[in-house]
């Protein structure tokens, strides 16, 4: 077992972990607090499968931003939010959450089977990507690909999001502005 | 300009008239109502006295046989691998739609002199009125079995609203119930329809084409398809033949009304205003019968010769039980409108039966049971206009109080029960003779059933008696005491004017049944020839 | 088809046709201009007696002479040509000078009789109407038109019975009449419908002619073959009691003969003419135009039902109180007589009688509408509250209406069938040939004739009774009502030439020279082949028998009804001299027959009234409770079909729209579970 | 050697808590917060088959993609609940609830 | 990083080649700047002006989109390395697309309770343009990428909308609902995305690799993914079972917003699915999973499930959500043919019921605007006092039943035969189920349109003498529209020719 499985089972214990405390804490801030230790993992598990780019860019959107945002947001929402929220059930499994504990478990369950069935490691793809060298080296830095594909294969998908963002920030300006005032 | 499309055109002209015009003008809707449905009538018997006979002008499956064709280009698609639609504007008449197309315009006259008790929403009534009428005419006109589906779905809106805005307490629901029931049937009628359309390749063209008479001819299906003869195609089991037949046969059985599909028909007749209740029994129960002729007869010959059986049965069942709950009836309007079922189950009968005598006696049936029924509802009409109660328990000794009114409902009881001398004995005793002689002849109904068929004759004169004892005869009780007595006067002269011809047509076709049996012979013997011949393809 | 006739014969069409279409063209212009004008009744006289020459014309120029036949075609239907025309033969020519001569004396005594009624024009547009349509019956030569006219023949009596419908009673009549001849007139289509598939044809000359279809037409093997035709024998019975359906309610067979004494409601000279001399009899004139279709045993059928209505008929006659009914019940009896006939052969002799009862039953009937007519006289002039009809209440009345009497008189004995009338040339050829023919298939048919005999001794009986309580003794109005004012008298000429002339029909010398001898009358040997069995001794003994019995019948009942007591009567003769036996007699018919009689006329009339009227009653309440049933059906199983699919599209709405509980996070599980829960399913099929 | 399908383990029991977050908290934070999660474990799956995937990069770009746009509908969901409590006073998403049949 | 190098100068001349393929949406950016800045510039007092904007914009739009019929005369078009695919069928859903949102941008203002919106309607106005941007992708999209980004874009776009009337308890909520709805049920898809990357190795629909690769991997898997990815389609079509949404957003919206939502996104989402599902229908060794059947299967379930709840709703705003999803099922009905004709008949039968259900909310607004009424039941006796919008709705209605004459009619004639003419070549009996379930979901159809003409006339009640608020506006665009219904009910082949 080399030191990169012996991280990628940590990452991913704590990823997992801090998910599941996520969804059984019934206090808001801790559940907030590990769904940013959820982010950092994951983005430790981005390191591992070799997109350090990626792995950034989470840490800076998500952790910087979208957390930042619900923090906010939850700030905004005052006490009687807190208060609500504290009053939810705490256990994980009550009658309430039964169902959609079942359900989770139901597609966990056909998740896993359909992973093992699938076979994904003798891919036919993938096969052939190994037979190409098309493979991301463990040494290899992908910023300046990515760049040039930005540029290039992905032009469209970039200048399309920039429009994208822009109606969303006009959107949510105006959701969030108060009633005839401007921004 | 081609006299049929004339024909069903020109009451829409005169309805956009009368939408154009203001609603100050209101009292003139009316006789112009009046004008399009005369001139309907006239055109209509122009061309009844220019329809030339002979075999050569049978029609049925000849195209070239059609009189009065007038055929356009009217949808046409590339669909690219599925080859081009063709849809045409395609109208013509042939012996049975032409005594049908007659009898409706006269009835379309009638109804329009009805339509005067109508006071309120002359405008809507009128527009809607004329839509009706251009709708109807269309269906009888139509050979292109898109035209008919397009004319015989356009008539249920107008109908709706007609009974709906200007009926009686209870129109909402008689409304809904007569939409969703003829939908229901005509909705399915569109899947085979469709599935017609896809089996059928006109020969010349090379296309799809939704031509009725094409797709008579068993030669013009495409080997493989849905409908085809040979290939024996099933449809969820059953065979696709008999599935497009039953499913065509329901739709027009709604219409007809044939039991079980008739609940609408009472509700509608009772509700209905009485220029409704006319266009009603007098035209659109004959759509039924004249599409079970012409189209399930006439594009499934095999299945109809097959289950000619259970179509007389079906017949039969409605002579018995529509005439048991006609005998049931307190309401006067329900009771006729029972009558009708019953009278209705004659035409099935002679249709199943698939003999010239039988066929004939069907379709004079129709036009006699046209006129009947329109006198009967407008006679209806009268009493009900005079003190809005129709309940046959309430009135009695009319016969003293009104007695010209009472001659005409006589006339119209007895010709409805077929005393000889009026159309509808005639047509009644040759649908009989011909649902007897079927057995000899092509073995498709059993003799009982033209004897339960005549039981029916007996309990219709029992209603219609009985009516009469009860209303009429005997000392004067009404319900509503003197007011009564003072509102019931004796028939106006407008109301002569409209009874008097439908008496004399009755009594002509009675004595003359060869108006009409003469024009619809040829027709009549080659559709049975074309039935007949259907195997040897 | 009008092969170039002769002009003669194209004349005599003519005269046929005009004969037939004059009351009809009465009925047209009483009906458009004559609406209230008390000229209408002359219009229909004028038309009957131009009618009347005219047929007796060309009775005179077919009768024995050759047939005519004219048609012209009708209209086509399919691959069948149906032609409209006339058929002359002896049979259709004495129709049709017997309704046009009996009509024209009830024509005039209505003009009289009907005066003072408000639907006095109303009264002869039917009564034209009915005119022309018997007449067009008796001369049409096919079956269709037969039917056709047949029926408007029902119609009109239904008008005419109907003709006062303010009467409930009158209306409830007329229904009922016209529903039980519906019944008829169903069998009839149903036998013309059979006849016409068997034989392609409505042609009743080329049907019935000898040696035309039906009689080349033969039965093997329980199939019935016709040409190429094949039909199970079992329709040609079917045909067959169609037909009878046809006869026995147009001429009030039993069972369906419950509407005729009912349809007394009418006016009376209607009852005379229509319920009495012509329209009843057309039933049997049908049997004589289908003759031959019936074979042996079917026949025997209907000699059978004849002969019981007879009877049946008779016995109920004895004991009613209404002077009308009794007559009706008299002419069920009598038409039985000519059903009778026809079953065992007698054709033409049945004929005779058709002929003869009709002048007799139209003279008493018009005799007791003038005895009824007085009555209500007085009734309205003392305004009393009695039937008029009611026998009970009359008596002695021959001072008063000499005339009437003795009109009654002829036409009783008519009735009764005594020698010098033409009842007995027609009566005694019936019953002779009954026993000729009933020797002649074995012993037991013997109950027949006999059964026959014994109602022509019950008819003797009524008749005697009828003609003495209202005519002999005392006035029991007197009695009950003493000092009520009487002006009665036999009333103008309009009444009594009627009378005259048709009790001048009832004698012999208008049918056979020979008083006795039914053999020599000349309508005989006008109609068909009158074969007779051998000579019998039946020829003799019969009259005689029969007549002396029915004197003595009618001298019992003059004991009875004149003396009020047997006890009185025993002394006067005949049965005194036996002495001892006579008591045991006088007691046998005190005790046995008369009782048995008068028994049985009641049970018989119960039976009427109960079982038969009852079935026919519960008929109705059948056909009502169907029609409750199917509206019921109607209501709730074929409507409930419709709403049951409302509801299921309600249904099926419901549960989609179940999920719509406004929570997001259940919107969100229902959809993924439907996801995952789905393709689990998918999974397990597929494996 | 971590293999494809330990990624994929990790990323389906990921996805299965979003799922079970989404679901079951009553808190709509908690709910976005539980779609991230779910988001996230596409992300990871996309990461782990895009090292298989060098010259077009694929699974990178499509997860800077997935990232940025999450980032845009949390902030517009975030609005949106401002603004519901803004009315309702409640961000629970049972509790709001007048829209239904 | 050096491998790349050779490949720019070709990636960079394949997305300037695309460029001249790209000129109606690269307009509707430039509209979208325009608007945008419009908007700041003049405040939210320019709502009228960037509506003129954007309207003139729209036809300008429509003219590029004309002017590529041209450019595909030869074929269709991969652009930007196969991200979009520019074809016939795309161009003429680009049409209708901008077509209806033309007639909705002029719309929105006539709502009078959104132009009562304090803070003014331009921002609107650039969500929508910006939208259109979105489904133009959507409607060209071929790649996963291009596909999930479309799809969150429209979404985006639709969140806001719905949520646009801040201070409206309903709008937020039913924004509320929305945004949770569809956030979950994009990340559904794009964990379906991943697997189906996953297994195939590209982002390429049309590559020709995608469906090869996917035939070989087991199929379980597979189907799952792409379960998972229809779970994310349906959410923007509305079919069962990822309906839920609809009526509450429906009922919530503004009823401009309602008309935008139930016809543009489904219109582009029904575009998105024909290319989405084309690779594997038409590669010959696919195996596993059945898209007719499925597809068929969830527009039975949906037809069923939209119609018949529909007949149970009085608000005809939900009414009209329920019913529309109705006709998605009947549009999946053509679309699983998966040939030309059906095709057509598709985009035939989207445009008919995108113009008739924009007039029927139309219509339903104009009602909400003149008597404040939102319930069929207090349409009460209102036919005589509105004729013509009366009249007009009643033909809108017999449009989207599909009586003749009329285009909605025509559409489903289209549709049936298309269908009819697949089952006579393969005889697939879940085919002949969507006929009957079509056919019988008209008639229950008609259980609940009919209520609206069935109050309007039929039902009797004093009227109450209220101020009238009329717009005009509405009247006459639900008229224009009734008329053309009628005109392309008769003459359908003045359209279908070019579909």
């Amino acid at each position: 077992m080399s030191i990169v499985q012996v991280l990628f089972y940590f990452m991913g214990l704590i990823t997992l972990a801090s998910a599941l405390t996520v969804a059984i804490s019934k206090n808001l801030v801790r559940s907030i607090f590990m769904f940013f230790i959820t982010l950092f993992a994951l983005a430790g598990l981005y390191v591992l499968a070799l997109a350090d780019f990626v792995a950034v860019t989470q840490i800076v959107i998500y952790v910087g931003g979208i957390l930042v945002l619900i923090l906010f947001a939850f700030m905004l929402s005052g006490k009687e939010a807190l208060a609500a929220a504290q009053l939810q059930s705490n256990r994980f499994v009550s009658l309430s959450n039964l169902p959609a504990l079942l359900l989770a478990l139901l597609f966990l369950v056909v998740m896993i089977n359909i992973i093992f069935k699938a076979d994904v490691s003798n891919l036919q793809w993938i096969k052939e990507a190994n037979g190409v060298k098309n493979v991301i080296g463990s040494n290899e830095s992908m910023i300046n690909n990515i760049g040039i594909n930005l540029m290039t294969r992905y032009l469209l998908p970039f200048e399309a999001i920039s429009v994208l963002l822009m109606v969303a920030l006009v959107g949510a300006a105006h959701l969030s502005r108060k009633e005839g005032t401007r921004v | 300009m081609n006299i049929l499309t004339l024909l069903i055109f020109t009451p829409v002209l005169f309805g956009l008239i009368i939408l154009l015009l203001p609603s100050s003008m209101r009292a003139s809707f009316k006789y112009i109502t009046l004008l399009a449905t005369l001139l309907q009538l006239g055109f209509s018997i122009w061309m009844y006295l220019n329809f030339k006979t002979g075999a050569s002008y049978a029609g049925i499956n000849h195209e070239e046989q059609f009189q009065f064709v007038q055929k356009l280009p009217w949808i046409s698609l590339d669909l690219g691998g599925a080859g081009k639609m063709q849809i045409e504007y395609f109208v013509g008449i042939d012996g049975i739609s032409v005594t049908l197309l007659v009898m409706t315009s006269l009835v379309l006259v009638i109804a329009a002199i009805a339509s005067w008790e109508i006071t309120s929403n002359l405008k809507g009534f009128f527009a809607l009125f004329l839509l009706l009428d251009m709708a109807v005419v269309g269906v009888f006109c139509a050979l292109d079995f898109f035209l008919f589906y397009t004319f015989y779905e356009l008539m249920l809106l107008p109908l709706y609203f007609l009974i709906g805005m200007w009926g009686g307490a209870r129109r909402e629901y008689a409304a809904i119930k007569f939409f969703l029931y003829t939908l229901f049937g005509s909705v399915f009628m569109l899947l085979v329809m469709v599935g017609l359309y896809l089996s059928v390749k006109d020969p010349i063209t090379g296309n799809h084409t939704f031509n009725m008479i094409q797709m008579m001819n068993p030669k013009n299906y495409i080997d493989g398809s849905v409908f085809s003869i040979l290939s024996h195609q099933t449809i969820l089991g059953m065979p696709a033949r008999t599935v497009g037949f039953v499913v065509l046969f329901i739709a027009f059985a709604i219409k007809v009304p044939v039991v079980p599909l008739h609940t609408w028909l009472p509700d509608a007749h009772v509700e209905a205003p009485t220029p409704v209740s006319i266009i009603l029994a007098g035209i659109l129960l004959k759509i039924g019968g004249y599409g079970i002729i012409r189209i399930c007869t006439g594009i499934f010959p095999d299945v109809a010769y097959s289950g000619a059986y259970w179509l007389g049965l079906l017949g039969v069942i409605s002579i018995l039980y529509g005439a048991f709950n006609a005998l049931a009836q307190r309401d006067l309007k329900r009771m006729i409108a029972y009558s009708s079922v019953s009278h209705m189950g004659f035409v099935l009968l002679g249709i199943a039966s698939q003999t010239a005598e039988g066929i004939s006696g069907a379709v004079l049936q129709m036009v006699s049971h046209g006129f009947l029924s329109t006198m009967l509802f407008f006679l209806v009409g009268v009493i009900y206009n005079r003190v809005h109660d129709r309940d046959i328990y309430n009135f009695r000794g009319l016969g003293t109080l009104m007695p010209k009114y009472t001659v005409y409902v006589m006339v119209a009881f007895f010709a409805s029960l077929g005393l000889p001398g009026f159309s509808a004995f005639v047509a009644e005793a040759f649908s009989l003779a011909g649902a007897f002689k079927s057995h000899n002849v092509n073995g498709l109904l059993p003799y009982w059933m033209a004897v339960c068929g005549s039981v029916g004759i007996l309990l219709s004169a029992a209603y219609f008696l009985w009516t009469l004892q009860r209303m009429f005869f005997g000392t004067v009780s009404l319900k509503g005491g003197d007011i009564w007595k003072i509102a019931l006067t004796d028939i106006n002269w407008r109301e002569t004017a409209t009874l008097l011809p439908l008496a004399l047509i009755a009594l002509t076709l009675g004595v003359m049944p060869s108006l009409v049996l003469g024009k619809i012979n040829d027709s009549v013997l080659a559709l049975v020839q074309f039935t007949q011949n259907v195997f040897h393809y | 088809m009008n092969k170039a006739l002769p002009y003669q014969d194209i004349q005599t069409v003519c005269f046929a046709i005009a004969a037939v279409v004059l009351p009809f063209a009465a009925f047209v212009i009483n009906f458009l201009f004559l609406g209230k004008s008390k000229l209408s009744g002359w219009v229909s006289t004028v038309a009957i007696l131009v009618s009347s020459i005219l047929s007796v014309i060309v009775f005179t120029r077919v009768w024995n002479v050759q047939q005519i036949h004219v048609k012209h075609l009708w209209f086509i239907i399919g691959d069948n040509t149906l032609y409209t025309g006339i058929l002359l033969n002896n049979l259709s020519v004495l129709m049709l000078g017997l309704v046009s001569v009996i009509a024209l004396p009830v024509h005039i005594y209505s003009t009289a009789y009907m005066k003072d009624d408000a639907g006095y024009s109303r009264y002869f547009q039917y009564l034209s109407f009915f005119c022309f349509s018997m007449l067009a019956l008796v001369v049409m030569d096919n079956l269709i038109l037969l039917y056709a006219f047949w029926e408007l023949v029902g119609f009109s009596s239904y008008l005419l019975i109907g003709f006062w419908f303010d009467r409930a009673t009158a209306v409830q009549a007329n229904k009922k009449a016209f529903i039980i001849n519906r019944i008829g007139d169903i069998g009839l289509l149903t036998a013309i419908i059979i006849l016409f598939n068997q034989y392609h044809t409505f042609d009743i000359a080329q049907l019935f002619k000898d040696g035309g279809l039906i009689a080349s037409s033969t039965i093997n093997n329980g199939l019935w073959i016709s040409g190429t035709t094949l039909t199970p024998v079992v329709w040609q019975y079917i045909a067959c009691i169609g037909i009878f359906l046809g006869v026995a309610a147009k001429s009030a067979q039993f069972p369906l003969h419950t509407w005729l004494p009912d349809a007394m409601e009418g006016p009376t000279s209607v009852s005379a003419l229509i319920h009495a001399a012509t329209m009843v009899a057309a039933g049997v004139f049908l049997l004589g135009r289908v003759y031959p279709l019936f074979n042996e045993a079917e026949l025997t059928t209907l000699a059978v039902i004849g002969c019981f209505t007879a009877f049946m008929a008779a016995t109920i006659a004895l004991t009613q109180n209404d002077l009308k009914r009794i007559l009706a019940y008299s002419t069920i009896s009598q038409l039985g007589y000519m059903v009778m006939a026809m079953g065992i052969g007698a054709y033409a002799t049945s004929l005779f009688h058709l002929v003869t009862h009709a002048f007799f039953k139209c003279l008493l009937f018009l005799s007791a509408g003038i005895v009824i007519h007085q009555i209500k006289h007085i009734k309205e002039d003392n305004h009393l509250n009695i039937d008029p009809q009611d026998i009970a209440n009359m008596g002695g009345l021959r001072k008063k209406l000499p005339l009437t009497f003795i009109a009654t008189l002829i036409g009783g004995l008519a009735l009764i069938g005594l020698p010098l009338t033409s009842g007995y040339l027609s009566k005694e050829g019936i019953l002779v040939q009954a026993f000729e023919w009933a020797e002649h298939k074995g012993s037991a048919y013997m109950l027949l004739p006999v059964l026959a005999s014994i109602t022509s001794w019950l008819t003797a009986f009524y008749v005697a009774r009828l003609i003495l309580k209202v005519f002999y003794g005392d006035m029991h109005l007197l009695t009950l009502h003493p000092g009520i004012k009487i002006h009665i008298g036999d009333g103008g000429w309009r009444y009594k030439l009627p009378l005259v002339l048709l009790s001048l029909c009832c004698l012999f010398p208008l049918f056979s020279l020979n008083p006795l001898s039914h053999t020599q009358s000349w309508l005989l040997y006008g109609l068909s082949s009158y074969k007779g069995y051998t000579e019998s001794i039946f020829e003799i003994i019969v009259p005689v028998v029969v007549n002396v019995l029915s004197l003595v019948v009618m001298y019992y009942a003059y004991i009875i009804y004149i003396k009020q007591s047997i006890w009185v009567s025993s002394q006067t003769g005949l049965l005194y001299r036996i002495s001892f036996n006579e008591w045991y007699i006088d007691r046998f018919y005190n005790c046995v027959v008369v009782k048995f009689v008068l028994a049985l006329s009641d049970m018989t009339f119960w039976f009427d009234r109960k079982v038969i009227d009852g079935f026919v009653n519960l008929l109705e309440k059948i056909g009502v409770f169907i029609a409750g049933i199917a509206s019921w059906c109607d209501r709730y199983i074929v409507d409930g079909i419709l709403h049951l699919s409302a509801a299921i599209v309600q249904a099926i709405g419901g549960f989609a729209r179940r999920f719509q509980n406004g929570k997001v996070q259940y919107y969100l599980f229902s959809m993924l579970l439907a996801v995952i829960v789905v393709f689990i399913l998918k999974i397990l099929i597929w494996n | 050697m971590i293999t494809l399908t330990d990624f994929m383990i990790v990323s389906a029991v990921l996805f299965c808590t979003g799922m079970f977050v989404i679901i079951s908290k009553k808190n709509s934070i908690q709910i976005l917060i539980g779609i991230e999660l779910m988001l996230n474990a596409a992300i990871l799956n996309l990461v782990a088959f895009g090292k298989y995937d060098r010259i077009n990069n694929s699974g990178q770009m499509f997860a800077l993609f997935a990232i940025v746009l999450a980032a845009a509908t949390t902030a517009v969901a975030l609005a949106i609940i401002l603004n519901v409590y803004k009315q309702y006073k409640t961000i629970d998403p049972d509790k709001i609830k007048q829209l239904k049949d | 990083m050096k491998y790349l190098f050779p490949d720019i100068s070709n990636q960079l001349s394949n997305a300037l080649g695309s460029i001249p393929f790209f000129m109606p949406e690269i307009y509707i950016t430039v509209l979208f700047v325009l608007v945008i800045v419009t908007d700041l510039l003049f405040g939210k007092n320019s709502a009228r002006l960037c509506r003129t904007i954007a309207c003139a914009g729209m036809v300008v739009v429509i003219f590029k989109d004309l002017q590529q019929f041209e450019q595909i005369l030869s074929g269709g078009h991969f652009l930007f390395g196969s991200m979009l695919l520019l074809h016939r069928t795309a161009i003429v859903f680009k049409l209708i697309i901008d077509l209806l949102s033309f007639i909705l941008l002029l719309y929105f203002e006539w709502d009078h309770r959104l132009k009562a919106h304090k803070k003014g309607l331009s921002d609107l106005y650039t969500i929508v343009v910006g939208s259109v941007l979105g489904l133009h992708l959507m409607i060209m999209a071929v790649n996963l990428l291009s596909i999930y980004l479309a799809i969150e874009f429209v979404s985006l776009a639709s969140y806001l909308l719905v949520a646009y009337r801040s201070e409206n308890a309903f709008s937020t909520e039913a924004g509320l609902k929305y945004v949770l709805f569809g956030a979950a049920s994009s990340a559904v898809m794009l964990y379906g995305i991943s697997l189906l990357y996953g297994f195939g190795g590209t982002l390429d629909l049309f590559s020709g690799h995608m469906a090869e690769r996917l035939a070989q991997v087991n199929t379980m898997s597979v189907s799952f993914a792409i379960v998972l990815v229809l779970a994310g389609i349906g959410f923007k079509l509305s079919f069962v079972p990822a309906h839920f949404w609809v009526p509450d957003v429906y009922e919530g919206a503004a009823t401009p917003v309602t008309a935008y939502l139930s016809t543009l996104p489904k219109i582009a989402a029904f575009a998105l699915l024909v290319n989405f599902v084309t690779p594997f229908v038409f590669y010959d060794h696919w195996k596993g999973f059945d898209f007719r059947l499925v597809l068929s299967a969830i527009g039975i379930l949906t037809m069923i499930a939209g119609n018949f709840a529909a007949v149970l709703q009085s608000n005809v705003k939900r009414m009209l959500a329920y019913s529309g999803i109705g006709h998605t099922g009947f549009a999946l009905m053509a679309l699983v043919t998966f040939t030309p004709q059906g095709l057509s008949a598709l985009t035939y039968y989207l445009l008919m019921y995108g113009l008739a259900n924009i007039a029927a909310l139309a219509l339903a607004n104009y009602f909400e605007n003149a008597e404040g009424i939102t319930d069929v039941k207090d349409y009460k006796g209102l036919g005589f006092k509105y004729p013509l919008a009366s009249v007009c709705f009643v033909v809108v209605l017999i449009s989207l039943t599909g009586l003749p004459v009329s285009a909605g009619f025509t559409g489903k004639l289209f549709v049936f035969s298309a269908v009819y003419s697949i089952y006579q070549q393969n005889h697939d009996v879940w085919l002949l189920a969507l006929l009957i379930t079509g056919a019988l979901t008209t008639v229950v159809a008609l259980f609940y349109y009919i209520k609206v003409p069935l109050n309007l006339f039929l039902k009797r009640t004093e009227l109450i003498v209220s101020e009238n608020k009329w717009s005009y506006n509405l009247v006459i665009l639900s008229t224009m529209i009734a008329i053309a219904l009628i005109i392309f009910g008769i003459f359908p082949d003045l359209l279908i020719k070019y579909m």
